[in-house]
């Protein structure tokens, strides 16, 4: 149970197209790798069991809960966490649908919401309102009900807005 | 948690009277205790090994006679034991009563009040319930398996 | 999370070997889904994980004239969305479709849910309902065991620690109509209160019963097949009446816990409606 | 006098989707109001520029990007992790705690129990809850020690290697158990607890609150009834859900400046309060700001901050504590389960003419997350619903149980109470054999009536709000099943006061930049700040700036209480017109003419009679180092408006009776509103409030066995997802009078309180079950279906 003769792990992952060598012990879970290794925090917590999706990633194109995956898990693949979701300042009109439909209030399920959104509308850009939810039931949102996360995704591209 | 268990032992009341008061023998009769040591004249120490799935819980506790009231037929119990690994424990309350049915047969009653405490206690209860009962039910059937026995009444 | 060695080998031989020399100590993980929550409450603490990630060819779904075959890392989210599946046996799909969320279906496994064996799952309820067998492979060379032999108490199996589960066969043709009904008082995404699968055949002239299974989740400590119910159905008409005998056959056989989807007693009392209902839809679908 | 119409808004305004029915009431002179009403309405048809308008909250882009930094986000060069070992006893004298082991641990930096603290006790309001518990537990998941460490896990490896010997004590969990003459007495010094309100002290064991609504004579409006009907309800324990757990940073500086980062909706108050916990000014606490997730009422308090602080303090080091789900659901501060006891008198003809309610809340170890100086739920003075009674008498009664504490969950009291009013309204009017909704009406308030708490309501829109509701429904109309059944339910929340803080300076840059203490908890406050500074000036939006800065000011109400708009933005409204004032004195100055003279047009300032013109960046640098261009202000407003709001909900819903699951067709939520400032975040509020009260009513339960909670994950304890939404139409019947700015309203705590009713009378009328007892499971409705079949019922 002590930390000092704890093997430690090279894993090799591209982050939002950056490429990251990080040494870490293999209880790590890939979104504490992703918040305190590499500093990315927009990947929240909530219920660390794997329900609310707070701190749902694309792990090569899959959306998985960070807080369920070792970081060994993501050696060699690729992530998308929030961060990676705008092109610098570009963001994505799902983005912006989020803001002008009210798809958020308080913002901690938002990353999670929009990562999940744009996943949707990468596989499938016209998603009834069943679609939608069947797609989306992973993740909690308390503030808003979700009535206006439906219409942000529903009027809202994974394409990226203009600038 | 609150269980309950009767049944029937065809032997007389003293005899299972004096088979309960050998804290050897209650060992013998609940599954998963193990290495029971007499600390002095009503406390014994010992190991309780119990498995749900994969997991594995090693408690180590004590048990202590708090009544003994053969007057009344009555026993009670209490059951301290930590698994420190987990971070959790239990504390129990066995009571036993045992009702004269006739000169070679005789009720025993056993109440039984659990608490899972700790970190043991934050998951899983529903089946750390079933598995209590199980125990509850066997610790019942041992004891009248072993004094004699008309089957047991499948009380709960 | 506690430490542990990682071991990531990328053949079936060295996972063997490693389990074979490691036993108890080592814990076999493929998706995580529910190892990485044990060891977070650290209920698990193993020395050695064992990641069956990299192992070659072990995911996928390949059918073969007797047998569909799913591949131990096949994820849930691959059978729902596999035509093949949907085509061949849409219970199927359906029932992994009812799996958590999509999150927990991208990642959890076939093999990992069996060996996981939680009696409240989904899956291993209908693939029971369908026949279904294990292959585990140990260093000694490999079994096949079927389902409804496999689970032996919660969270238990016959598996011993040093076999993994290699696939899972299910013999086709699978029975005409199959349904898997999950009873959700509360949530869409939560755990089923009583999941039921029946699968169906129906003689096309006399429109009897030919052959059924029925089997419930969540109100035992494994997947329960009710026999009895089965037996009552083969070489019958559908009744209203019968169908009641099933539900009822059903309710006896089951042995709930109480928890936050109900207590026991209304568990069983659900069984014996969820069992009329799969059976009636298996049916209807058996006769379409 | 009256116009009146109805306009679908569908397409108009921003909603498309979503069927909205806007009612407009527009009453043309002024004069109508009474001379009692303390505000003055003016009433004019919306021609603003920016309010009203469906704009972006201005933090959007910093929450859709991953920006937006909460508490758990700190991250500091050397920060450690702190970790509460808790007690797994209701009940019991603390013997002794051995650490040795715990820090022996290689990684731990330290380990503290309350022996390493000053003994000093806190609370939002009452000052009764350790820091660590001292001699004495007393529910499980209290803290008895803490450790910090280099990372998370080995802090939590090290609180296993802790041993705490207990001593257990007789346990009390139910509060009617805890009242009774020998019960354990949880608190025997409550009296000289800091704070503590000796107005509400009572004899009754364990009671450490107990507050008394009366209006009219009771005893006199029973001798006017000719019948008298006794109900008794309960209620069970919510948690506010929200997403984000607590969580604290401390860093302790080399001054002995504690930099707290919190999540916490009222930082000003929560600087003081950790002052107090740990035994420094107030000055030297420095709070930070950060965004919060989520809030709901339940993030007012310190939580792990104290501990975060001696931590800090201990090892130099600053220290993180965030707590887990389980922690949360184990040790939050939940919803108060209440059990509410009406008597209602009714004459021959249907008029409710007496009430007395006693409503007992189980208040939990601990009664320091309450946060109003009565220290008691506020939601109890609603016993009489929104029906006008003209003899009333609530006791509500706060009881110390070996059981987590309760706290403020939106509408805290409101829901409980609610549920019990307009469940026994249709016991009664069945009872009477009156119509439910003639009923209702017969008796709803009016203008000049008095609520519970004796305070008198103008402008009351209930009438109109109800029958809105009904319009929109199917109310009255065929029915689509066997087992369909409808629900009415309204209620009333007032518009909150408190005390409110700001500065506004005009900018080099020519922009108005707003500084207020108060977090946006996700409500869309801030954009509502900018609003109503920019509609005042007028200014395009974008010249408005808000800053959240907690840390430039000494006390505040934060948020909370439906109390931001009506507070902060009344304030903020008369600090622009202030600083506009002190512009126009130097545009004069600068334009050498008289302030009477100076225009403001097109976004320019000029004189008549003048040719030049400046922008306000222009002003903005003529005036540098001119005190009247930032203006700084406190302002409490402790006057309850007269106006309130009210909502009335129809549910319809259909039950499988062969399982008793129950699936909600058709919601419709009207509401009494002003002008709404900005729609999005107003329809936010409705649609959050809804889910949330569906989720009370059906789905979540912190559900205890022996003060031990078992729902201890989001996996047992459910919230709502997308996929559990029923159809919802909102209607709004607006009229553009209210006490906050531009005529607005409240909403944040509107929407969830008449769902458990409405729900609860659906049931009812579409199966002939009545739940006395929440939440509403299919499982009581199954079993209550099946002892009718037996005829049990």
């Amino acid at each position: 149970m002590s930390s000092n003769k704890e093997i430690m792990q090279t894993i090799q992952l591209r982050v939002n197209g950056d490429e990251h060598s990080i040494e870490v012990p293999p209880r790590r879970l890939l979104i504490d790798c992703l918040r305190y290794d590499l500093g990315l925090t927009g990947t929240k917590e909530g219920c660390s069991v794997g329900v609310c999706g707070a701190c749902t990633v694309l792990m090569d194109g899959q959306l998985i809960s960070s807080c369920l995956a070792l970081a060994v898990f993501a050696n060699g693949r690729d992530i998308v966490t929030i961060e990676g979701v705008a092109r610098g300042e570009q963001l994505r009109k799902i983005q912006n649908s989020f803001m002008d439909n009210g798809g958020f209030q308080c913002g901690i399920c938002t990353p999670g919401m929009v990562i999940s959104a744009k996943a949707l509308l990468d596989e499938n850009p016209n998603p009834s309102e069943d679609e939608i939810k069947e797609w989306m039931m992973g993740n909690l949102c308390r503030c808003t009900g979700y009535y206006q996360i439906i219409k942000s995704i529903q009027e809202g591209t994974a394409e990226l807005a203009d600038a | 948690m609150n269980f309950c268990q009767t049944c029937s032992i065809f032997s007389s009341r003293r005899k299972v009277w004096d088979f309960l008061m050998d804290m050897k023998n209650v060992g013998l009769c609940l599954p998963g205790v193990e290495d029971m040591e007499k600390m002095d004249e009503d406390t014994y120490q010992g190991v309780y090994k119990i498995r749900v799935g994969p997991i594995a819980l090693k408690f180590q506790g004590t048990l202590h006679f708090e009544i003994r009231d053969q007057e009344q037929w009555h026993v009670g119990m209490r059951v301290e034991a930590k698994d420190r690994r987990l971070g959790g424990g239990v504390r129990a309350r066995l009571d036993v009563d045992l009702v004269e049915q006739g000169p070679d047969k005789t009720e025993m009653k056993v109440n039984l009040e659990s608490h899972v405490l700790g970190k043991l206690g934050e998951f899983g209860q529903p089946v750390m319930r079933k598995k209590t009962d199980f125990v509850l039910q066997e610790f019942a059937r041992r004891v009248s398996e072993t004094l004699g026995s008309d089957g047991g009444d499948e009380d709960l | 999370m506690h430490n542990f060695v990682y071991r990531e080998p990328e053949t079936l031989e060295e996972v063997l070997a490693l389990l074979s020399e490691l036993g108890e100590d080592a814990k076999i993980i493929a998706g995580g889904t529910a190892l990485i929550i044990m060891l977070k409450q650290r209920l698990l603490m193993p020395s050695h994980i064992i990641s069956l990630r990299k192992l070659q060819d072990a995911d996928g779904i390949d059918f073969s004239e007797e047998t569909f075959q799913l591949g131990t890392l096949t994820t849930h989210r691959a059978i729902e969305t596999s035509p093949l599946v949907r085509e061949q046996i849409p219970v199927l799909s359906e029932t992994y479709a009812q799996v958590a969320t999509l999150r927990v279906r991208n990642m959890a496994t076939v093999g990992g849910s069996l060996a996981h064996a939680d009696p409240n799952q989904d899956p291993p309820v209908t693939l029971m309902a369908l026949d279904a067998r294990v292959r585990l492979a140990s260093i000694d060379g490999s079994r096949e065991v079927p389902l409804d032999q496999f689970f032996t108490d919660y969270y238990e199996t016959v598996m011993r620690p040093d076999e993994v589960v290699t696939r899972v066969l299910i013999p086709v043709p699978v029975l005409q109509g199959g349904a898997y009904v999950k009873f959700l008082p509360r949530t869409s995404e939560d755990y089923a209160t009583v999941g039921v699968a029946a699968t169906v055949s129906i003689d096309p002239k006399s429109g009897e019963c030919q052959d059924c299974r029925i089997v419930l989740g969540g109100v035992g400590p494994i997947p329960l097949r009710d026999q009895g119910g089965e037996a009552l159905l083969k070489g019958q008409k559908l009744t209203t009446e019968l169908l009641r005998e099933v539900g009822d056959s059903a309710e006896r056989l089951t042995d709930p816990v109480s928890d936050s989807r109900g207590s026991a007693e209304y568990k069983r009392a659900m069984a014996a409606i969820f069992v009329s209902r799969a059976v009636s839809q298996a049916w209807e679908r058996a006769l379409s | 006098m009256v116009t009146r119409w109805k306009l679908q808004v569908r397409g108009l305004l921003w909603m498309t989707r979503l069927p909205i029915v806007c009612v407009c009431r527009v009453f043309l002179i002024p004069q109508v109001l009474a001379k009692s009403v303390r505000y003055v309405y003016i009433v004019r048809p919306m021609s603003y520029t920016v309010i009203g308008k469906p704009l972006r909250h201005l933090e959007g882009r910093a929450k859709v990007t991953g920006k937006a930094i909460f508490t758990a986000d700190v991250a500091l060069p050397g920060m450690i992790w702190g970790k509460a070992l808790r007690s797994p006893l209701p009940h019991a004298q603390i013997v002794s705690v051995d650490t040795r082991e715990a820090e022996q641990m290689s990684g731990v930096l330290a380990v503290l129990t309350a022996q390493d603290l000053p003994d000093v006790l806190t609370g939002r309001v009452v000052y009764d809850t350790p820091v660590l518990a001292r001699d004495r537990v007393r529910f499980i998941g209290e803290k008895v020690a803490v450790v910090a460490a280099e990372d998370p896990d080995i802090a939590e490896s090290a609180l296993s290697l802790i041993e705490v010997e207990y001593e257990e004590l007789p346990a009390v969990f139910d509060p009617k158990e805890a009242m009774k003459a020998h019960a354990p007495l949880l608190h025997p010094d409550y009296k000289s607890y800091l704070h503590a309100p000796e107005k509400f002290f009572s004899d009754i064991p364990n009671v450490h609150s107990h507050v008394t609504w009366e209006v009219g004579n009771l005893e006199e409006g029973f001798a006017q009834a000719d019948r008298v009907f006794d109900h008794t309800f309960t209620t069970h324990s919510q948690h506010q859900g929200f997403i984000e757990p607590h969580a604290s940073v401390v860093s302790v500086d080399s001054d002995g400046r504690a930099h707290l980062w919190i999540t916490n909706k009222m930082p000003v108050r929560a600087q003081k309060l950790l002052a107090d916990a740990v035994g420094i000014p107030q000055e030297q606490v420095v709070v930070h700001p950060v965004f919060i997730g989520g809030d709901f009422g339940g993030k007012g308090s310190l939580m792990d901050s104290p501990l975060c602080y001696h931590l800090s303090k201990r090892t130099g080091r600053p220290v993180k504590m965030v707590m887990t789900y389980t922690e949360e659901l184990m040790a939050g501060n939940p919803r108060h389960p209440a059990t509410i006891s009406l008597r209602t008198g009714v004459t021959q003809d249907g008029q409710v003419v007496a009430r007395q309610a006693k409503v007992v809340f189980g208040s939990g170890a601990y009664a320091g997350f309450k946060p109003v100086p009565f220290v008691n739920i506020p939601g109890a003075n609603q016993a009489a619903g929104v029906y006008g009674t003209p003899h009333v008498r609530i006791d509500a009664y706060s009881v110390y149980t070996n059981c987590v504490p309760g706290g403020h969950v939106r509408a805290p009291g409101d829901l409980q109470v609610n549920f019990a009013v307009e469940s026994s309204m249709e016991l009664i009017a069945e009872a009477l054999g009156d119509d439910l909704l003639e009923f209702r009406k017969r008796n709803l308030l009016k203008d000049g009536d008095l609520l519970p708490d004796g305070h008198r309501l103008e402008h009351v829109r209930v009438d109109e709000t109800l029958e809105a509701a009904i319009e929109s429904s199917n109310w009255g109309k065929p029915k689509t099943g066997p087992h369909v059944g409808r629900g009415i339910s309204a209620s009333y929340r007032h518009i909150g006061t408190g005390e409110a803080n700001g500065q506004i300076s005009l900018e080099p840059d020519g922009t108005v930049k707003v500084i207020t203490p108060v977090p946006d908890t996700g409500t869309g406050a801030h954009t509502v700040f900018q609003q109503v500074v920019a509609e005042t000036w007028p200014l395009p939006i974008q010249k408005v700036r808000v800053e959240a800065k907690p840390e430039l000011f000494e006390t505040d109400s934060g948020a909370g209480g439906s109390r931001v708009t009506y507070v902060v933005g009344q304030l903020f409204k008369e600090m622009t017109e202030e600083l506009k004032e002190s512009v126009s004195h130097v545009v004069a100055e600068a334009l050498d003419c008289q302030v009477g003279d100076v225009v403001f047009e097109d976004g320019q300032y000029t004189a008549k009679g003048v040719e030049r013109s400046m922008t306000l960046a222009q002003v903005a640098k003529f005036g540098l180092g001119k005190t009247e261009l930032s203006i700084r202000k406190t302002q409490v407003n402790r006057d309850k408006p007269q106006v309130t709001t009210f909502t009335a909900q129809v549910i319809e819903v259909e039950v499988d009776p062969d399982t008793g699951q129950v699936q909600i067709l058709d919601l419709v939520t009207a509401h009494d509103v002003g002008t709404i400032i900005n729609p999005i975040g107003h329809q936010g509020q409705i649609d959050g409030g809804v889910i949330q009260g569906i989720g009370f009513a059906m789905i979540e339960e912190v559900a205890m066995e022996d003060g031990q909670v078992s729902t201890l994950h989001l996996g047992d304890y459910k919230l709502p997802n997308i996929k559990d939404i029923p159809p919802l139409k909102t209607v709004l019947v607006q009229e553009e009078i209210g006490p906050a700015p531009f005529h607005s309203k409240a909403i944040g705590e509107s929407s969830i309180t008449p769902v458990v009713g409405a729900i609860a009378n659906a049931v009812y009328d579409a199966v002939g079950v009545r739940i006395y007892d929440l939440p509403i499971t299919a499982e009581k409705i199954y079993w209550a279906l099946k002892g009718q079949n037996a005829n049990v019922e």
